[in-house]
């Protein structure tokens, strides 16, 4: 049995890898999937709690599942509002998307 | 008896009349001035038969300030003293009040004038009649007040002006004095009025607090009475009117500060220092005044100096412990010196406004009445048996010798002397020998108008008979038993003296007049008999003669002085304050304004610019914060990752 | 097994249940309405929002639970309702003229803005993580729609793509922070996550609480623009439009505040001699920074965001003086600082004409000449927000300085006040603008809009009456925080 | 070493790869495929953590909606497979480092923070009453992300449509 | 106990708003029923004001006309307004300068008049509200809503550097408030916890004493809970006063304010400082007055010679003016802590003189300034050629400003410097110079205006007063001999309530604080009343001059 500690290490690092992701796309939809990426990780720490923790109502799960779901929301209105500021901007690159500073 | 309260009251009522409609009246104003000035004599002598009938009165009109256990009331009090004060300033203020319409009947500020004038009167009356150090103060500044007006009567003048704010200023030094001085009466007594003051007065004080007080008055008098050091402002005070001249800085403010020591004779008694000092700076002003008097050319400043000289016989007097003499010597002084200013007014007047004495000479025939007159107040100044002066000054001559004030009485004669030579100097430049002015003047000399002329022949009776008719024999006249109730401790002393060595008295008195004509002699020997002397010996003697005539730079010397105080720093503010007297003097002096430019500057740049720095920085920092926000979204994030890190290490390792 | 839903819980929960009804009929009478006539819309949804407050007004009183347990109507959750309620309706009165304005002819804004209110309500609400997890999301993704609104408009696409992306960021560390908690207690609701602390026994300084503790306090922190999780509010401020602006201000930042609160003070009360000092430091950082590089500003909604920022810190002084003072406090200003922004951001819609988007400080010269009531409004906000007598926000900053100096933070306080004093600076720069420059030549265009002035008015009476007779404010909010614990 | 070990560790690493692919691929329509492949893998994870409902949840959602949006959205953006632009910006090397600091640091505190509650209950077939689950307990944030979902919808529909009022 | 039966203390204070509403309803053309109103409700409070010294009663120390209502419970907040004998010379001064202030606008003020009025009349109600207020919350607002119409007054209708001057102003003095804010929650916090009772009812906060003992020594200062809170309001009135390292504001602020702003400011404003001290810190914090004593004297020391040494180079009329309020309120603030009745008696009427008499400056400024648009020194001369009256009036203001015996300027000055010599005679020695120093710029700036001959042609056709400039200065005049001349019905309706101030402060060991006299005020205040001849203050061998080591400032 693989103990609990492999997971949330496992999830930790997908984290990180996603927040690397975050910090460094210029991509704003490469941006928007490294989040898919971080909250992918949260996920896999519920799941794996709900599992390996004494007396659980699958609270874990539970959450896991509205997360996907808000998740995918997010992600469509990000991409929707990618769309339009594409056709504003003719880019995604979120460094050339600076009208506003200072 | 309480009418004495109309007294500094109608020349109020005059201030106010003229004051507020004297614009209107603009021609009539004398009437009504003339009129209070001339009423208030009147009560005054009413009043004055009264004292001398033996009335006195204390009378307090109402509390004028009243704080915790401090109080000082409005309170006239009259007493032989107070008395013959009030008498003198009334009689020889009205004289004047009579002189100036005549005088100054063709300026264009008339009305003004007598405002002035009258404001000038109801200040000194209540100077002399106040109860109480407090109200005595408020007449002591109104009187100043006064003075600053009249000096600066013709401010288109500029010399005018600043005549004016220096005198006002120098007096102010000296009040400043009188002020602290007061401060310790009350603290000392608990109270100001003179009742209770003196009646407190014990010698278990010690002689410190005394000595502190007195000084301190002493200061005040000084200003008030232009005593060395600070005499500097009187002889420019000639800027204004004549009229001005004769009443203010001759016959009485500046004698307020002789009646304000003799006032506190029972503090004085205690305090021999003060009274020693007193003597001396009288002898040395009498001195010093006097050889400056005997070469200036401006026939009023050689009559101002030989103001300030005789106000340095009366502080001798005064010194000596004889105050009686002193008052005496005050009133006597106050009819022959106003007589000598009315007299140069009236030479003015008709040399078209020429003052100085080269340019005059041989007005005899021209104004017989100002000659003669002149010639008697001279004769007094000098002091010569039988006049007025003589009768005074040898008293207060005496005094000095008796209280064994041996070198401020040898001082004394030496004073003796050069007065009777310098007021005769003046005499002989101006009456006698040929007429040295410009041609076109010389034919439009006439006498003055009567209105001017018979207060000269009033005031030279007086001037003639005052000293034989009250104070003969010396130390037991009229006078003398009049006032003495006031000054019976001083004045047992005299008296017995006086019987001790009377034969010694007469010699003393012989001995001065014999000095006068002495001095008189050597004048008539320089100015008629061989004219070109005097410039022979200014040749000879050219740097006594600069000297002299340069009045021993005191107000060079001042500025030197000054100067250098001001540089040490625990001078520094009586630095600034004694530069402020010059500096305001002229206009310009550059300790004073250095200092406040510096204060200014500081203002600026150091108090406001410490604020104004912090501001800066505000600014400065928040233009440095701005430019973190790049408006690149990663950045932020980047910033936010960076505030977790943070937060978490602070927490995980450095406060775990 | 309980059944779906009982009426019980859904009376208890009745407000939100009636706004998303009112929301939803919006979206779809937006369809049946004719181009260019959809004022109607706007009061509807104003009426809606009226009659939630209505209903929510009545159910004032004991906590009720419901959704076992899940959602709990305590007056602490009302009072946040109330506050976002009226900014609800503020925002819409301000919004209809707005849209006339800038040519926008759609229903869904309105409904967007009720259903971000309902996320709000939700969040203020929420006793588990999970509800308030997803009322923080419904919130935000409908602000993200909101902000990116004017879809011409370069800077609001750009304002909703930040806010997006960092909205994104920030729910993620949230996450985070929440599995960390479910992780130690194996439970989502605040009060279980207690108790089971507590029962784990020597927790307190467990590494994992600690994670989860940071996590939520930075993701919180984002959401109420806590320095340095501030960043993104100038741009989104500037960018979005203007009522969008003022609900991010005046109501979403307020949610953030509620559920900061309601974490901190419910779930994980044991860390709190930790928390305080963080919170410290947090406030300290965020008036500082907000308040001096606000005087910077030229843009006034700018310099809006960076004030906001600077209250955000004056807020969180509450929360650092802890129970009961400092938290009531908390709410008070809360309810003063909503009202206050929100006149400020209305003043900056009536300037909002044509070309003159009201936006740079200069647009206000001269308004004192034009119209001198606006100007007084403004001047009444702007004194507010600088904390001067007889304002909301003088009362709202005393009590909480109060709280603080009874507490011993004096130097909190004193540095507080130092700010505050900066805040006058910049503040004042426009009322200078307003009344000691002279109206330009070319005059200055007023929006015409009835409604918003309606907005303007009940913002300035709200500030002057709480500031003049605070009383009946103070002991609401009192009897608020009573049944936080 | 057991099986399941195996099977973890196997799958670990396929994760984890993919998801730098995810992050570091030069072609972003690369690392589309790459995240698909993650989901994938964490999918596996919980199939191998009893989770089967999820796993289906996860593939039909993520791997089903969004990598699909992710890819509409990427042909509609980005010009066909930009060369020879750098992906990473500027802050890419701080960031690694900050991040990696923040790994360690979630790292440690897991392992120090979390005690593994003993030997986890064996494994139930939950699918059924989580659906219950979601009806009863939790019927209320079941609702609230349907308004949610509803609100998401209209969003991006009102973005992403092309209004006819001008263009 | 209110003798009248309706508020009158209300009534005067918000007589002045209603007359804003009022004017807000007249439409902007009808310039002359604007200003009409302007002088009607500002007149009218005047005289409701007139009925508070008729019906004062002297013998008291408590407050008088009393209004008190709950307000906001929860906070202990009441609307609590009074009157004693500290602050009714200061309302009459405020309610009699507002009348001229609006008068002297009649004409100067020509665009937005509306608003203008509008603000002089709030700006009367906040200070009338500062003086009444019984209670610190109520205090606070008034005290803050004073600043507000003031900078607009400065910033709208000032002069040059309007903008600059109006904002220094205001964050100068809100600072300073803000940080007395925090005093006050301190001592309202502390009164709390030691009563249980949370009030911020003035009395009722005097009624506790709040600790003296040092929390903490800094250089070698010790400072307690007392001392803290006696700073934080010290910073607020300072710089309200004010004194010298704080009064840079002033200048700025009176130079470019229009007239009226500059006499109001002058004449009441700066005494709200002065006030606060004698109303709050004084009676509060006894102890730590007494410690901090040194400090204050030397302050205000300095601002008098150090404000008179500025003024000799201004070239700057309103400027000099400014100045030498530092040098004034430098003597007022010397007064106050002299501790003694003279010294406290004569600051209060030294207080309502500087109101009137720089007032009255500011005035004289303000005339010559409508007609010729200048303010420098140079640029005038010789004037009393010319406007002969105007002189006199201007000669009569400054020789009161000087302390001429016989104008109200003597009055307080000399109480202030009694009370101050029989503390230390090295203190009254060096506030004398600053009255020569004083005697020296004013003559100085009179005969640069006045006198010499009228050079500039630009001065040749100068008009002299018309009768409504007279009716701004004539009665400041009149009360300015009142006060010279007859100053009893002052000082006598205050002595009670400075009587039972300085019992407060001197309670404790007061040989420490005055041997020589002041002392007596605290333990034998009624002992006072009762010698009739000159009460000698100790016996005669305790003269101050004995009892000063004790004294040097530490």
């Amino acid at each position: 049995m693989v103990p609990l500690s492999h997971y949330l290490i496992l999830s930790a690092a997908l984290f990180a890898i996603g927040m690397f992701g975050a910090l460094t796309r210029r991509n704003a939809i490469g941006i928007l999937m490294a989040l898919e990426l971080m909250f992918n990780a949260v996920n896999l720490d519920f799941v794996a709690f709900s599992r390996y923790l004494p007396q659980t109502m699958l609270q874990g799960q539970i959450f896991a599942i509205f997360v996907i779901t808000v998740a995918a929301a997010e992600a469509a209105v990000g991409l929707a509002i990618i769309l339009g500021l594409y056709r504003n901007f003719k880019t995604v690159n979120v460094d050339e998307i600076n009208l506003m500073k200072w | 008896m309480k009418l004495v309260v109309l007294v500094p009251l109608l020349p109020l009522l005059g201030v106010l009349i003229n004051g507020l409609f004297g614009s209107k009246i603009r021609g009539r104003a004398h009437l009504i001035a003339v009129s209070a000035s001339g009423l208030s004599c009147l009560v005054a002598f009413l009043v004055f038969v009264r004292a001398v009938g033996g009335e006195g009165l204390d009378w307090d009109l109402y509390s004028w300030l009243e704080v915790g256990d401090f109080q000082a009331p409005i309170g006239l009090l009259v007493d032989p003293l107070s008395a013959v004060m009030m008498l003198v300033v009334t009689f020889v203020g009205f004289l004047i009040h009579v002189y100036s319409i005549g005088y100054m009947h063709d300026d264009r500020g008339y009305a003004r004038f007598f405002t002035y004038l009258n404001l000038f009167m109801f200040s000194m009356l209540v100077l002399v009649l106040a109860n109480n150090y407090l109200l005595m103060f408020l007449g002591w500044e109104g009187v100043g007040l006064c003075s600053y007006l009249l000096i600066g009567f013709w401010y288109e003048k500029q010399s005018a002006a600043d005549a004016g704010k220096k005198a006002f200023v120098v007096n102010r030094i000296g009040d400043a004095g009188f002020l602290l001085g007061l401060f310790l009466i009350w603290s000392t007594f608990g109270s100001l009025k003179y009742a209770d003051v003196f009646k407190a007065v014990d010698p278990a004080l010690g002689t410190g607090i005394y000595t502190a007080i007195t000084l301190l008055l002493f200061v005040g008098a000084m200003g008030k009475s232009a005593q060395l050091p600070l005499y500097v402002w009187l002889p420019d005070a000639m800027e204004g009117p004549t009229p001005v001249s004769a009443l203010i800085h001759a016959a009485t403010m500046v004698t307020a500060g002789v009646y304000m020591v003799a006032r506190s004779h029972p503090l004085y008694n205690l305090a021999p220092f003060s009274l020693d000092l007193v003597a001396w700076v009288g002898a040395l002003t009498a001195v010093f005044s006097a050889t400056i008097a005997l070469v200036q050319n401006d026939i009023k400043r050689v009559v101002a100096y030989s103001t300030i000289s005789q106000l340095g016989y009366m502080f001798l007097g005064a010194g000596a412990g004889a105050y009686a003499s002193a008052i005496f010597h005050l009133g006597t002084h106050a009819f022959f010196k106003a007589l000598l200013f009315l007299g140069a007014g009236s030479v003015i007047h008709s040399l078209h406004g020429e003052q100085d004495i080269r340019r005059m000479g041989g007005l005899w025939k021209a104004m017989p009445i100002t000659a003669w007159t002149f010639l008697l107040a001279s004769l007094a100044n000098a002091g010569i048996f039988p006049l007025a002066g003589f009768w005074s000054k040898d008293e207060i001559l005496f005094n000095a010798f008796e209280r064994g004030l041996t070198v401020p009485w040898l001082l004394g004669l030496v004073g003796a002397f050069l007065t009777a030579f310098y007021m005769f100097r003046l005499f002989f430049q101006v009456f006698t020998g040929p007429f040295r002015g410009d041609a076109h003047v010389g034919h439009h000399l006439h006498e003055s108008p009567p209105n001017m002329a018979y207060p000269l022949v009033v005031l030279g009776l007086f001037s003639v008979i005052a000293g034989l008719a009250f104070g003969f024999p010396p130390d037991q006249g009229l006078y003398h038993r009049f006032v003495a109730p006031v000054f019976e401790t001083a004045h047992e002393t005299a008296i017995e003296m006086a019987h001790a060595t009377i034969s010694s008295q007469v010699g003393m008195a012989a001995l001065s007049l014999a000095i006068a004509l002495l001095g008189i002699g050597l004048a008539y020997q320089f100015y008629i008999r061989r004219p070109e002397l005097p410039s022979a010996l200014a040749e000879r003697m050219k740097g006594v003669y600069l000297l002299l005539l340069n009045k021993y730079w005191v107000d060079e010397l001042y500025q030197a002085i000054f100067v250098d105080f001001g540089k040490n720093v625990c001078r520094f503010l009586w630095g600034v304050d004694s530069r402020v007297v010059d500096g305001a003097v002229n206009g310009s002096s550059w300790l004073t304004v250095r200092l406040s430019l510096l204060s200014a500057w500081n203002d600026l740049k150091i108090v406001d610019g410490l604020v104004n720095a912090v501001a800066d920085v505000i600014q400065g920092g928040s233009l440095r914060l701005r430019r973190l926000q790049t408006g690149i979204v990663q950045n932020y994030i980047l910033a936010m990752a960076l505030g977790i890190l943070g937060m978490v290490v602070i927490y995980l390792f450095i406060f775990p | 097994m309980t059944q779906a839903f009982n009426m019980a819980d859904l009376s208890t929960a009745a407000p939100e249940v009636i706004l998303s009804l009112v929301a939803m009929l919006i979206l779809m009478l937006d369809f049946i309405a004719p181009r260019g006539k959809r004022d109607w819309l706007g009061y509807l949804s104003i009426l809606g929002v009226l009659l939630t407050l209505i209903v929510l007004i009545r159910r004032w009183g004991a906590p009720q639970s419901a959704f076992s347990g899940q959602y709990l109507s305590d007056p602490f959750a009302l009072f946040f309702k109330i506050v976002f309620l009226i900014s609800a309706a503020l925002i819409l009165l301000m919004s209809i003229g707005y849209l006339k304005e800038e040519g926008v002819d759609k229903g869904e804004f309105y409904g967007l803005i009720l259903f971000a209110t309902l996320g709000m309500m939700l969040m203020a609400s929420a006793v588990d993580l999970l509800i308030l997890y997803i009322g923080l999301e419904t919130m935000s993704i409908s602000i993200y729609v909101l902000a990116g609104f004017l879809k011409r408009e370069r800077r609001s696409n750009e304002a909703a793509l930040k806010y997006l992306l960092m909205g994104g960021f920030s729910s993620a560390i949230i996450l985070y922070g929440i599995v960390m908690l479910y992780g130690l207690t194996g439970a989502t609701g605040l009060k279980e996550i207690a108790s089971g602390l507590t029962r784990g026994g020597g927790q307190l300084s467990n590494p994992a609480l600690i994670l989860a503790m940071v996590m939520l306090a930075a993701g919180f922190g984002f959401k109420i623009a806590a320095v340095p999780f501030h960043m993104y509010i100038p741009d989104v401020y500037e960018g979005a439009p203007t009522p969008v602006t003022a609900l991010l201000a005046a109501a979403s930042e307020i949610a953030g505040l509620a559920i900061l609160l309601r974490v901190f003070l419910v779930a994980i009360p044991g860390l709190q001699d930790r928390w305080v000092l963080l919170f410290y430091v947090l406030s300290l950082l965020t008036m500082t920074v907000g308040n001096v590089v606000a005087i910077a500003q030229s843009n006034i909604k700018r310099m809006l965001a960076y004030s906001s920022i600077a209250h955000i810190g004056y807020l969180l002084i509450g929360l650092v003086a802890g129970r009961p003072l400092g938290i009531s406090a908390t709410l008070l200003y809360t309810l003063a600082y909503a009202l206050m922004t929100l006149g400020a951001f209305a003043m900056v819609i009536l300037l909002c004409v044509g070309e003159v988007k009201g936006e740079r400080i200069d647009d206000f010269t001269g308004l004192a000449q034009r119209s001198p009531m606006a100007a007084a409004a403004m001047l009444i906000f702007l004194l507010s927000l600088a904390g001067v007598p007889p304002t909301a926000g003088f009362v709202g900053k005393l009590y909480l300085f109060g709280a603080a100096i009874e507490r011993g933070y004096v130097w909190l306080a004193v540095i507080a006040v130092v700010n505050s004093t900066i805040s006058l600076f910049y503040y004042m720069k426009v009322v200078m603008a307003m009344y000691m420059r002279d109206l330009p030549p070319t005059g200055l265009a007023l929006s015409s809009s009835r409604p918003l002035r309606v907005a303007l008015f009940v913002a300035a009476a709200g500030t002057l009456v709480i500031g003049v007779y605070p009383g009946p404010f103070l002991d609401l909010a009192r009897a608020s925080v009573a049944g936080l614990w | 070493m057991t099986v399941t070990q195996a099977v973890f560790y196997i799958l670990a690493a396929f994760t984890l790869g993919a998801a730098f692919l995810v992050v570091l691929a030069t072609n972003i329509v690369h690392s589309a495929i790459a995240l698909v492949f993650t989901f994938f893998g964490v999918a596996a994870l919980y199939i191998l953590l009893d989770a089967e409902f999820l796993a289906a949840v996860q593939v039909l959602l993520y791997v089903g909606g969004i990598t699909i949006l992710l890819l509409f959205a990427i042909m509609l953006t980005s010009r066909i497979s930009a060369r020879g632009v750098k992906i990473l910006n500027e802050q890419a090397g701080i960031s690694a480092l900050v991040v990696f600091a923040i790994f360690a640091l979630m790292a440690y505190a897991n392992l120090r923070g979390i005690v593994p509650a003993g030997s986890p209950p064996p494994a139930s077939y939950a699918t059924a009453s989580l659906g219950r689950l979601l009806l009863t307990t939790y019927v209320l944030p079941f609702e609230a992300v349907s308004i949610l979902l509803l609100a998401a919808m209209v969003g991006a529909i009102i973005l992403a449509r092309r209004d006819r009022e001008k263009d | 106990m209110n003798v009248l039966q309706f508020p009158i203390l209300s009534l005067i204070a918000y007589l002045p708003v209603l007359g804003v509403v009022l004017i807000f309803l007249i439409p902007k053309e009808s310039r002359g029923a604007i200003r009409w109103t302007a002088l009607a409700f500002s007149l009218a409070s005047f005289v409701a004001s007139l009925w508070l010294p008729a019906h004062f009663d002297a013998a008291t120390a408590d407050m008088q006309f009393v209004e008190q209502f709950s307000w906001i419970p929860s906070l202990g907040v009441t609307y609590h307004f009074g009157l004693d004998g500290i602050s009714i010379w200061l309302v009459m001064l405020t309610t009699f300068l507002s009348v001229i202030g609006v008068i002297c606008s009649w004409e100067s003020i020509t665009e937005r008049l509306k608003e203008y009025f509008a603000f002089l009349l709030v700006l009367e109600t906040g200070m009338l509200g500062v003086f009444f207020a019984l209670d610190f919350f109520l205090f606070y607002i008034f005290w803050e809503v004073m600043l507000v119409p003031m900078y607009f007054l400065i910033g709208v209708w000032g002069s040059d550097r309007r903008l600059y001057s109006a904002i220094k102003f205001f964050l100068y003095t809100l600072f300073g408030s803000v940080i007395m804010l925090l005093g006050i929650l301190a001592i309202y916090f502390h009164h709390g916890s030691q009563t249980g009772a949370y009030t911020f009812d003035l009395l009722r906060l005097m009624t506790v004493s709040y600790p003296s003992t040092p929390l903490f020594t800094l250089l070698g200062v010790p400072f307690s809970f007392q001392d803290l809170v006696w700073l934080s309001f010290f910073l607020s009135f300072a710089i309200k006063v004010p004194l010298f390292p704080f009064h840079t504001w002033l200048p700025d602020a009176h130079t470019d304010a229009p007239t009226a702003g500059s006499v109001i400011l002058a004449g009441v404003l700066l005494k709200m400082g002065s006030y606060g001290f004698i109303r709050f810190n004084l009676p509060m914090f006894p102890e730590a007055t007494r410690h901090f004593v040194p400090m204050i004297v030397v302050l205000s020391i300095i601002s008098i010679i150090y404000g008179a040494m500025v003024c000799m180079v201004q070239p700057d009329m309103k400027r000099l003016i400014a100045y030498s309020s530092v040098s004034h309120m430098g003597f007022v603030m010397l007064g106050m802590f002299a501790l003694n009745m003279q010294g406290v008696q004569g600051s209060i009427i030294q207080m309502v003189n500087h109101g009137l008499s720089t007032g009255a400056l500011f005035l004289i400024v303000g005339l010559i300034y409508d007609r010729r648009h200048t303010r420098l020194i140079s640029e005038l001369g010789g004037l009393s050629k010319q406007m002969p009256v105007y002189a006199t009036l201007f000669a009569i203001i400054m020789l009161s400003s000087m302390g001429l015996p016989g104008l109200n300027g003597f009055i307080g000055e000399f109480l202030i410097l009694v009370g101050a010599f029989r503390v230390n005679y090295v203190w009254a020695a060096f506030a004398v110079t600053g009255i020569v120093l004083g005697a020296a710029y004013m003559l100085w700036l009179y005969q640069r205006t006045m006198f010499g001959a009228l050079e500039n042609p630009k001065n040749a056709a100068l008009k002299d007063l018309s009768p409504r400039e007279m009716s701004t200065l004539v009665p400041i005049i009149v009360m300015c001999f009142w006060i010279g001349l007859y100053p009893s019905p002052f000082l006598s309706r205050m002595e009670a309530s400075v009587k039972n101030i300085l019992t407060r402060v001197n309670k404790v060991h007061t040989a420490e604080v005055d041997p020589s006299g002041s002392g007596l005020e605290a333990p034998a205040l009624s002992s006072v009343e009762g010698c009739a001849e000159p009460c000698r203050s100790g016996p005669p061998q305790m003269h101050p001059l004995a009892a000063l080591p004790s004294l040097e400032p530490r």
